[in-house]
């Protein structure tokens, strides 16, 4: 899912404020600038940006978000996200021009505006059917089908292969009105509305090419402020402006390229010297370099909806009693954590869910009144070291904490991941007294030996797919939920299934607060870690830039000025 | 040639060829049929090129025979299994022509020379120092240079480490390819007084390349005379230099040098005039007609068999098939 | 018949008497025999700068058993109040990302990586060579054989080598050692082969098997000892070449795991911070090229106390 | 005569682990244009050394040419000449027949390209034409099917061919000096024959002066000016030819003319040879080297080196018989009768 | 000759042959599915899974996969498509990617041959000079220092400071030299240490002193004598380094952003790419077997005493 954050101006309404003003001085125009919307830019408006290679340009098949950044240049869903002037994040119109939804939450329909596809076709609401239903259709063995098929109707009959197509509750009443059927209500469907999946499909051009489609530039016909021209594959991705987009006067960019580049430092050598406008900042000693260099350089931070913890195997020996998940829990330092390993680029967990998610339009733990579990069960517990003795105890076994031996998994083979196993090596060795054995393996054999149980403590965790609490909840259902490592709660169980059938967001939330308080303050399921933020080093000719997030139209109102 | 059973190795038309480019073969030994005796020196001379090295090589099993056969007490030599082979290694042996070449630059004389009785476990531990001291001494060199390595020595102290390894193995036989080439007079003489009190006391048997004919003459007992792959004469020594009857080994008789400076002077060669043929893809006849001052048109078509024209001395050339 | 006789004074007629050669055998052994290894270590002994070097390995050995003690700090004492220090007085070779002395974390790598270097280089060559040399003296069908066995085993990615590895037989030093050493010894293997063709051609073979030599003794006395400069300097490349890819082995998970480490291991975690805290990487590095500067020189004074023309 | 090459006390030692050898002990002797030096010895008393250093291509270590040794080459010193200005002179000026024939011809070159190196260094020839050329070598040193042999490898050739290559690449360019090991101890009498005539040739066209070092007497009588025998590492007789064959004064020269096999000498009958082996010159004798194998020997023999005694304007020789103390020894009898020594054949 | 080459290829698809088959069912025995690296441990319901799994066949018996690979691969030379990049067919994949790693390759090689091979020569050629000393230390510093220090330099001093070279990127000429460099790095410090070993070993021979005594100028004799007789061991070593150097190198290719082969030869194992290795392992096997038989066929150009039949002896 997508979420703004707060303290950028973002949206390109505002735009027009400040320009008004400058529109006096024409005259004063300088050489090499011109007057667009009363903006006054560069003459000659493109960007050099990092893009890594997307694995398809398809965007019913592909699931990592290196392929939505490119995907959400080039295609427009229903509806976008924009923020507000009080740093709300509000659903607009997108390809739709206005929407409704019945009462209870299972039917919506869409009303189309008149806009066009680069190649001059009009967008249709066949092109919305005919996107969700070839996600649905298990042919396409889409990675993210599974998000929908519970929520359209027949959706997961249809990818059974139980039913036809044709009674999925997806529909194009006419060329410009697009009807869903919901199997039931589902609150935070106007947040999937703009999930890059979702976008509309050609079935002419897909059909075209077939099981290569996504692949190549030539194949792309697209409906987004942008088309894509060329694409050299792992080397870079130009694009330029879409003549053919509704909003084309907002979009100041005229050429576009992205460059895939690996190495994390070579990115910041480049954006030092100029090669490219912006990038991400990956670490600490850089972040510090750009923030004194702030006469050429933005820093902009952004949490982002993806958290860490470290999630403990219910069924083994040890796991299984609470106390010794709580004493793990707590037994490690998170600001100290965030600062060896990620060097504070990250955000200590407090709470469960990430900070900014939204739960329909007001930030979830706003709402909650920022209970901060994570961080009340850290507070409370001074001694952990007592607590895993006491646990130890209860299991009827030996209560030495350095009799115990633990195997600590992190995620992957990497730098980042070595660091993190060797912190918590060293922090439960300091704080609790216990062996820690390192299990470094490939990602692919951790999830592995994470999906047969293979594991004690593994730190994995989670990048929320849409704007709700429910993204990050769902997943402890002990029956329906993705953990199946032996973790059950009954009470938290009717909780979610509870949550899940109304669209009351008051009460939602509400239900959701308790499930977070059972699941990380009471049972200790997982131990959070850290929050994503984003951190990205911007040039400062580079005006209105945010980044990529794939529930806006990116790039739309972004310009250059003053670029040397 | 059914011989008495004292014969030791039958050389039966033996042929080795070499592939010399894509089609071109080289003939190096194109059929040669002899047979040595026990106790018997037989001395191999012949224009450079000829092929001895070559025939030598090939009786010890060291070439993979073209064509042909030797027989060594009995067996074939080039059928032989891993320790068969061995077994005969230790009763035949070999004195390379080029001494340096065959001597491994990375093991002192002494292991060199003891390389056979090593191999074969002969001595061990003193005793083998001993012997190769004793070796040493009887090819003229000093026990000091047991220690040295192959690169400190003359050519003719190299030759003569050659001559020691081959001797260590006490053989029946040995294949001497100019084992004396590089040695100075008294040095030669030394050495073929050795061979000669081998012989005399072991029944050694030797074949004797060289180019020497003088030496060839005193040590041998029957002389081949070799001309491009071909055996063009042979008969005992005394008889080859006496009469010689092949053109070839007239000419060759001629041109030996004589250690005298004023008969030297005095003497008139004959010389062998005319373009010499090639073992590269031969033609067929006589090899030696294109040099040979008694050419007769069937010399240029058929090639001349080894033919006993006088008791015990074989001449493979058509001047003396009439004789026959 | 330049020199001159000293003065005639001497000569007196009792001295003109014609006495003959009586000893003739008057020579005397002036230095014991010895054999070519003999002779190789004599010299490598006399060689100062292969000496200097293996006492540098010497030093850098002991540093490697006792350095950790001596730094004062534990290899893996996490310090995060110290994070990234560079050298100075109390911290010798300065502080990690994790603020943990990288003086005792260079010397404890140095143990493993070591060892490492050494183990599987041996195994690699003692493999490597008796393959080669099987298959260049044998030729025909059994070197057919065997490097086609090169050509397989070369072929299939080590990765999967190495995580076939880590399931079937787990991890540890001897795992780690199968995995690093399993297909590096076809090149070995390979170059030895290639010299071995050469050398077969050799007329001190062809000679050898006159004598009725066994390919045994032929490849011990004539092949080995004339491929062993080209072996050394494979065994001078390898063993930093183990040493980085047990880093690389490990890291995918197979072999030593944190805390402990390795030079490897320590460069590849420097990496990162090449721009920022380049002694992090430094250090390692330095240790390793100064082995290897050991390696090296020791190599070539064996390469030169192996070639009898550089006898003196 | 003009003197061309003159050799002052040469001295040649190879630091080896027993300690050094001294391979040549101080050697003085001139060559004239167009002459030919015969260079005869005890095998391993320093011919090949001598030869080399001349050359100067004695890989150094372990060889050393010690301190005042001088060569002197067109009033220039060889001993003190630098690589570049060798290098001129090799091969064109001064060119050497190696001993060794199969370790002298590089294994990776072909025979026609090895000779034409020379040519195309000192001749300034196109690659074709020195081809060509060094076939025309080839075929003068007798090598049948000189163009397809041109082509081929040393390891294809015979001993005796190897030689002749050798031999090719030494005469391609016309040496004003050539220096001959053993040039023809592997070929056959009818070809050595025809080499020896080849290298006259070159000598009487060019005025070229040839040191021939050998162990034939024969081929040392047919073709040598002078003779100059050496031992132990020094020059112990030197005359013109019929001087040393007719005339020799050094027990060691009659030694080397005994052991010569006559051809009235019976099949298989003991030759002559000297007993005994030669100095070993890591600790050469402070005396005669040759002393210990002299069945002339004496005292003095053994403590003091012999004087050089001047026999004719040619003839030296060194050697305490010669000294007017030492008791008078007649020749060998089967020397004696110079003339004499073979049957006529 | 021909027949040689003939026979080797003939063995060498044998092999291939082999080596597929093997590598086909090994990886299928690595932990993990194509499926589980590309959703991160995000959550897929059986349904998706199986959906995927029918549409690549991956449910069928092993061995039933392995004939449908076996003859899709011989009957058109198709490798399949990748399983993690969607509708990106193996084939594509190679023929896009491998000219690039192949071009810095052989860029390298070309550098590789002729510094280091340079610098070896010199170095056994005046053993024990300073020259020598000097191209010890640099050999050392090659064999030590890891490419990515080196790489990360090159870029830092070239690209950044001095900005001479792109920092990434990949298109023109100038985008290659910076891999290049960085890739012939090791390879000059390796093939100057083995060539200054077999030149140690050929300078002592008689034949250098012939060429000597023909005043053969030292160039020359460099050049024309001690080159192709110690070339040997090069010739070994070049064969399977060609291969590696084809294959791409990850680490460099990493550094500058260079679309070649080595990101994928890392990632399809790690990712359970299963044809993406199976076309990578056949790739690099074909390249290996080749160089191999290159190598054969060198050697015996470069000693005409090899002989690639037996027949003699
Ligand atoms: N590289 C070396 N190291 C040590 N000693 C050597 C070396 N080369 C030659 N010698 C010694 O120098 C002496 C003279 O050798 P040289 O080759 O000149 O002999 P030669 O007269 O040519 O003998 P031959 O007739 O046998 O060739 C020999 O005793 C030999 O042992
Ligand atoms: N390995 C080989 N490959 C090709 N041809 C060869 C080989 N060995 C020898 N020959 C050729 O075979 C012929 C005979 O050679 P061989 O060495 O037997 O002669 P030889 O009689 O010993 O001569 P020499 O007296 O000169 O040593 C020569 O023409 C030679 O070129
Ligand atoms: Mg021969
Ligand atoms: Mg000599």
């Amino acid at each position: 899912g997508g979420n703004e954050e707060p303290a950028n101006i973002g949206g390109t309404n505002e735009n027009t404020e400040a320009p008004a003003q400058e529109s006096n001085k024409k005259a004063e125009i300088p050489k090499g600038m011109k007057e667009v919307n009363g903006i006054v830019m560069d003459e000659e408006q493109y960007l050099n940006l990092i893009g890594m290679e997307p694995e398809s340009l398809d965007t019913t098949r592909s699931s990592i978000s290196s392929a939505w950044e490119a995907q959400t240049l080039l295609f427009e869903g229903l509806t976008r996200v924009e923020m507000t002037e009080d740093g709300i994040e509000k659903i607009v119109p997108g390809m739709a021009e206005k929407w409704e939804n019945n009462e209870e939450g299972t039917e919506f329909t869409f009303y189309l505006r008149d806009a066009l596809w680069s190649d001059g076709k009009p967008v249709k609401a066949q092109d919305f059917e005919y996107a969700v239903k070839r996600l649905l259709d298990p042919k396409t063995a889409s990675p993210y089908a599974w998000l929908f098929t519970p929520i359209i109707k027949n959706g997961a009959a249809f990818n059974k292969g139980e039913v036809s197509a044709d009674k999925v509750g997806v529909t194009a009443i006419d060329d410009k009105t697009l009807k869903f059927q919901l199997a039931k209500p589902v609150p935070y469907f106007m947040q999937l509305s703009y999930f890059i999946v979702m976008s509309p499909l050609r079935q002419d051009i897909v059909e075209k090419h077939g099981d290569a489609y996504g692949q190549e530039a030539e194949q792309i016909v697209s409906n987004g402020p942008f088309i894509i021209k060329e694409w050299v594959h792992d080397n870079k991705m130009v694009f330029e402006k879409n003549p053919n987009y509704w909003d084309k006067d907002h979009v100041y960019i005229e050429k576009m390229q992205w460059n895939n580049v690996l190495e994390a430092d070579a990115r910041m050598q480049a954006l030092l010297k100029g090669d490219i406008d912006a990038a991400i900042v990956y670490k600490r000693e850089w972040e510090d370099k750009f923030k004194s260099m702030n006469d050429e350089f933005n820093f902009l931070a952004k949490p982002l909806a993806w958290q860490s913890w470290n999630i403990y195997n219910h069924n083994d020996r040890y796991f299984k009693n609470a106390k010794i998940r709580k004493a793990f829990s707590v037994a490690f330092d998170k600001e100290e954590f965030n600062e060896v390993v990620f060097g504070g680029s990250r955000i200590p967990a407090e709470n469960y869910i990430p900070d900014d998610i939204m739960i329909g339009n007001e930030n979830y733990q706003q709402k909650n009144g920022n209970p901060k579990f994570v961080k009340k069960l850290s507070n409370e517990i001074t001694d952990p070291k007592a607590l895993l003795i006491e646990g130890l105890k209860e299991l009827g076994e030996d209560p030495d904490p350095a009799k115990m031996d633990v195997t600590y998994m992190p995620l992957g083979n990497t730098d980042i991941a070595r660091k993190t196993g060797e912190f918590m090596q060293q922090s439960f060795k300091k704080k609790l007294g216990v062996n820690v054995k390192l299990d470094i393996l490939q990602a692919n054999i951790c999830y592995d030996k994470f999906d047969k149980g293979d594991f004690q403590v593994f730190d994995t965790g989670w990048i929320g797919d849409y704007d709700d609490p429910s993204t990050f909840l769902d997943l402890w259902h002990s029956t329906d939920g993705y953990y199946k490592i032996g973790f059950e709660n009954e009470e938290y169980n009717n909780l979610v299934e509870e949550a899940a059938k109304i669209i009351d967001n008051d009460k939602r939330a509400e239900l959701y607060k308790r499930a977070e308080e059972i699941l990380v303050y009471e049972e200790a399921a997982c131990g959070p870690t850290v929050i994503g933020k984003r951190n990205t080093a911007v040039r400062n000719y580079l005006k209105n830039y945010e980044g990529f997030s794939f529930a806006k139209r990116n790039f739309v109102g972004v310009y250059t000025a003053g670029r040397k | 040639m059914k011989q008495a059973d004292n014969v030791l190795i039958q050389v039966k038309d033996l042929k080795k060829y070499f592939k010399v480019g894509r089609k071109a073969v080289l003939k190096a030994v194109d059929g040669v049929t002899f047979d040595i005796k026990k106790g018997e020196t037989i001395g191999l001379v012949g224009e450079s090129g000829c092929g001895k090295t070559t025939c030598g090589r090939t009786v010890m099993g060291l070439y993979k025979a073209t064509g042909g056969e030797v027989i060594f007490d009995g067996v074939n030599v080039h059928h032989l299994k891993a320790d068969e082979k061995k077994a005969f290694t230790r009763k035949s042996q070999i004195i390379f022509q080029d001494p340096y070449a065959s001597l491994n630059p990375r093991m002192t004389v002494g292991d060199i020379v003891a390389s056979g009785i090593d191999i074969h476990k002969i001595y061990t531990g003193k005793k083998r120092m001993d012997r190769i001291y004793e070796l040493l001494n009887l090819v003229g060199l000093n026990k000091e240079h047991a220690s040295r390595f192959p690169h400190e020595f003359s050519g003719g102290q190299r030759q003569r480490i050659g001559i020691a390894r081959a001797l260590a193995m006490e053989p029946q036989f040995i294949v001497c390819d100019e084992p004396i080439s590089a040695l100075d007079v008294s040095i030669q003489a030394q050495i073929v007084n050795l061979l000669i009190k081998l012989q005399r006391e072991y029944g050694l048997t030797y074949l004797f390349i060289a180019h020497d004919l003088s030496m060839v003459r005193h040590i041998s007992d029957r002389v081949g005379v070799m001309y491009l792959g071909n055996m063009v004469e042979l008969t005992s020594s005394n008889e080859l230099y006496k009469n010689p009857l092949h053109p070839y080994t007239s000419a060759l008789m001629t041109a030996i040098p004589i250690a005298d400076p004023k008969t030297a002077r005095s003497i008139n060669r004959v010389k062998l005039e005319g373009e010499v043929a090639s073992p590269i893809n031969p033609k067929p006849g006589c090899k030696f007609s294109s040099r040979c001052n008694y050419v007769k048109p069937e010399c240029l078509t058929s090639t001349p068999k080894l033919l006993e024209v006088e008791k015990n001395h074989f001449v493979a050339c058509h001047l003396f098939n009439e004789v026959q | 018949m330049t020199e001159n006789v000293k003065s005639s004074m001497e000569l007196t007629r009792d001295k003109f008497v014609i006495i003959g050669c009586k000893d003739l055998d008057a020579e005397k052994i002036n230095r014991p025999s010895i054999t070519y290894w003999q002779d190789v270590w004599r010299r490598f002994k006399s060689n100062k700068v292969a000496i200097g070097a293996a006492v540098l390995l010497l030093i850098i050995c002991l540093l490697c058993i006792f350095g950790p003690t001596i730094s004062g700090y534990e290899y893996d004492a996490m310090d995060t109040q110290s994070r990234n220090i560079s050298p100075n007085s109390e911290n010798w070779f300065g502080t990690d990302e994790m603020g943990r002395d990288m003086f005792a974390r260079v010397f404890m790598g140095g143990r493993v990586s070591i060892i490492i270097g050494i183990v599987c280089t041996a195994v690699m060559v003692t493999i490597g060579v008796l393959i080669g040399g099987i298959a260049g003296y044998f030729g025909g069908v059994v070197d057919d054989a065997l490097m086609r066995l090169v050509e397989i085993i070369g072929s299939i990615p080590r990765l999967i080598f190495v995580i076939l590895i880590q399931i079937i037989l787990g991890r540890g030093m001897f795992q780690l050692v199968f995995a690093l050493t399993i297909s590096a010894w076809g090149g070995t293997a390979r170059l030895v082969r290639g010299q071995i063709l050469q050398l077969k051609e050799m007329e001190f073979v062809l000679a050898e098997h006159s004598l009725g030599a066994s390919p045994f003794r032929i490849i011990w006395k004539h092949f080995i000892p004339n491929v062993l400069g080209i072996i050394i300097v494979r065994v001078t490349l390898a063993v930093p070449m183990f040493i980085f890819e047990e880093a690389f082995l490990s890291f995918v998970g197979l072999g030593i795991q944190p805390p402990e480490t390795s030079w490897g291991a320590l460069a590849s975690t420097a990496q990162g911070n090449l721009m920022f805290y380049p002694y992090q990487l430094f250090f390692p590095c330095l240790l390793i090229s100064l082995t290897m500067l050991s390696f090296n020189l020791m190599g070539d004074g064996l390469n030169d106390s192996l070639d009898p023309k550089l006898r003196q | 005569m003009e003197k061309i090459l003159e050799v002052k006390d040469l001295k040649v030692s190879f630091h080896t682990y027993a300690g050094e050898c001294q391979a040549v002990r101080g050697i003085s002797f001139h060559l004239n244009k167009g002459e030919t030096l015969a260079v005869v010895g005890e095998s391993g008393c320093g011919k090949t050394v001598t030869a080399k250093s001349i050359m100067k291509l004695l890989p150094v270590p372990p060889s050393e040419i010690k301190e005042g040794s001088e060569i002197i080459f067109k009033d220039k010193n060889l001993v003190n000449m630098c690589e570049k200005e060798l290098r001129l002179l090799r091969g064109s000026e001064i060119s050497m027949i190696f001993q060794d024939p199969m370790t002298s011809l590089n294994p990776t070159a072909k025979i026609g390209k090895q000779i034409a190196e020379s040519l195309i260094i000192h001749r300034g020839m196109n690659k074709k034409d020195a081809f060509k050329e060094a076939v025309k070598m080839l075929e003068l040193v007798n090598i049948p099917n000189a163009d397809k042999r041109a082509n081929q490898y040393p390891h294809e050739f015979s001993g005796g061919m190897r030689q002749r290559a050798i031999i090719a690449i030494a005469l391609a360019c016309n040496p004003s000096i050539l220096i001959a090991d053993e040039p023809t101890t592997a070929l056959d009498v009818t070809i050595q024959a025809q080499i020896m005539d080849l290298i006259n040739e070159l000598q009487e066209k060019l005025d070229t002066a040839v040191m021939l070092v050998t162990h034939d007497l024969g081929v040392v009588a047919d073709v040598a000016d002078r003779i100059q025998v050496m031992y132990a590492g020094k020059i112990v007789e030197r005359g013109t030819t019929d001087e040393i064959f007719y005339n020799p004064k050094h027990p060691y020269t009659w030694a080397l003319l005994r052991s010569v096999p006559k051809l009235s000498t019976e099949n298989k009958e003991e030759l002559y040879a000297l007993k005994g082996t030669p100095p070993d010159l890591v600790n050469p004798p402070i005396g005669c080297p040759f002393s210990a194998r002299c069945d002339y020997c004496m005292d003095i023999c053994k403590e003091i080196m012999p004087e050089v005694t001047n026999i004719s304007d040619t003839q030296e020789v060194s050697c305490w018989l010669q000294h007017p103390l030492a008791p008078k020894v007649e020749i060998p009898e089967e020397l004696r009768y110079g003339g004499e020594i073979n049957e006529a054949s | 000759m021909t027949k040689f080459i003939l026979r080797r290829t003939a063995y060498g698809l044998l092999t291939c042959l082999i080596i597929v088959t093997i590598t086909f069912f090994l990886i299928h025995n690595i932990p993990g599915s194509p499926l589980t690296a590309k959703m991160a441990g995000k959550y897929l319901p059986q349904e998706a899974v199986k959906a995927f799994e029918e549409k690549y066949g991956l449910d069928k018996p092993l061995i039933v996969q392995y004939g449908m690979f076996m003859k899709r691969l011989v009957l058109e030379g198709d490798l399949g498509d990748s399983l993690i990049h969607v509708g990106r067919s193996v084939n594509e994949t190679i023929k896009e990617h491998a000219p690039v790693s192949a071009r810095i390759g052989l860029q390298a090689i070309i550098i590789e041959m002729i510094i280091g091979l340079t610098m070896g020569i010199v170095a056994g050629f005046k053993r024990g000079s300073w020259i020598d000393q000097a191209v010890m230390i640099v050999v050392i510093l090659g064999i030590c220092v890891p490419s990515f220090v080196v790489a990360t330099l090159l870029q830092y001093v070239f690209g950044v400071k001095l900005s001479i070279f792109p920092i990434f990127g990949w298109g023109e000429f100038e985008n290659t030299i910076l891999p290049t460099i960085a890739l012939a790095f090791y390879g000059i410090a390796m093939f100057s240490k083995y060539m200054r070993n077999s030149v140690l070993g050929v300078v002592g021979e008689d034949y250098i002193l012939t060429a000597k005594a023909k005043g053969v100028s030292q160039t020359n004799l460099i050049i024309k004598h001690i080159l192709r007789n110690a070339i040997l061991p090069i010739i070994t070593l070049f064969g399977p380094h060609l291969m590696f150097i084809f294959a791409g190198s990850f680490v460099i290719e990493k550094i500058f952003s260079v679309p070649g082969l080595g990101a994928y030869f890392v990632s399809s194992v790690a990712n359970n790419d299963y044809t993406m290795i199976l076309g990578l392992t056949i790739l690099y096997s074909v390249l290996y077997i080749f160089s191999l038989i290159l190598v054969d066929i060198l050697y015996g150009i470069a000693d005409p005493r090899i002989r690639l039949t037996k027949d003699d002896r």
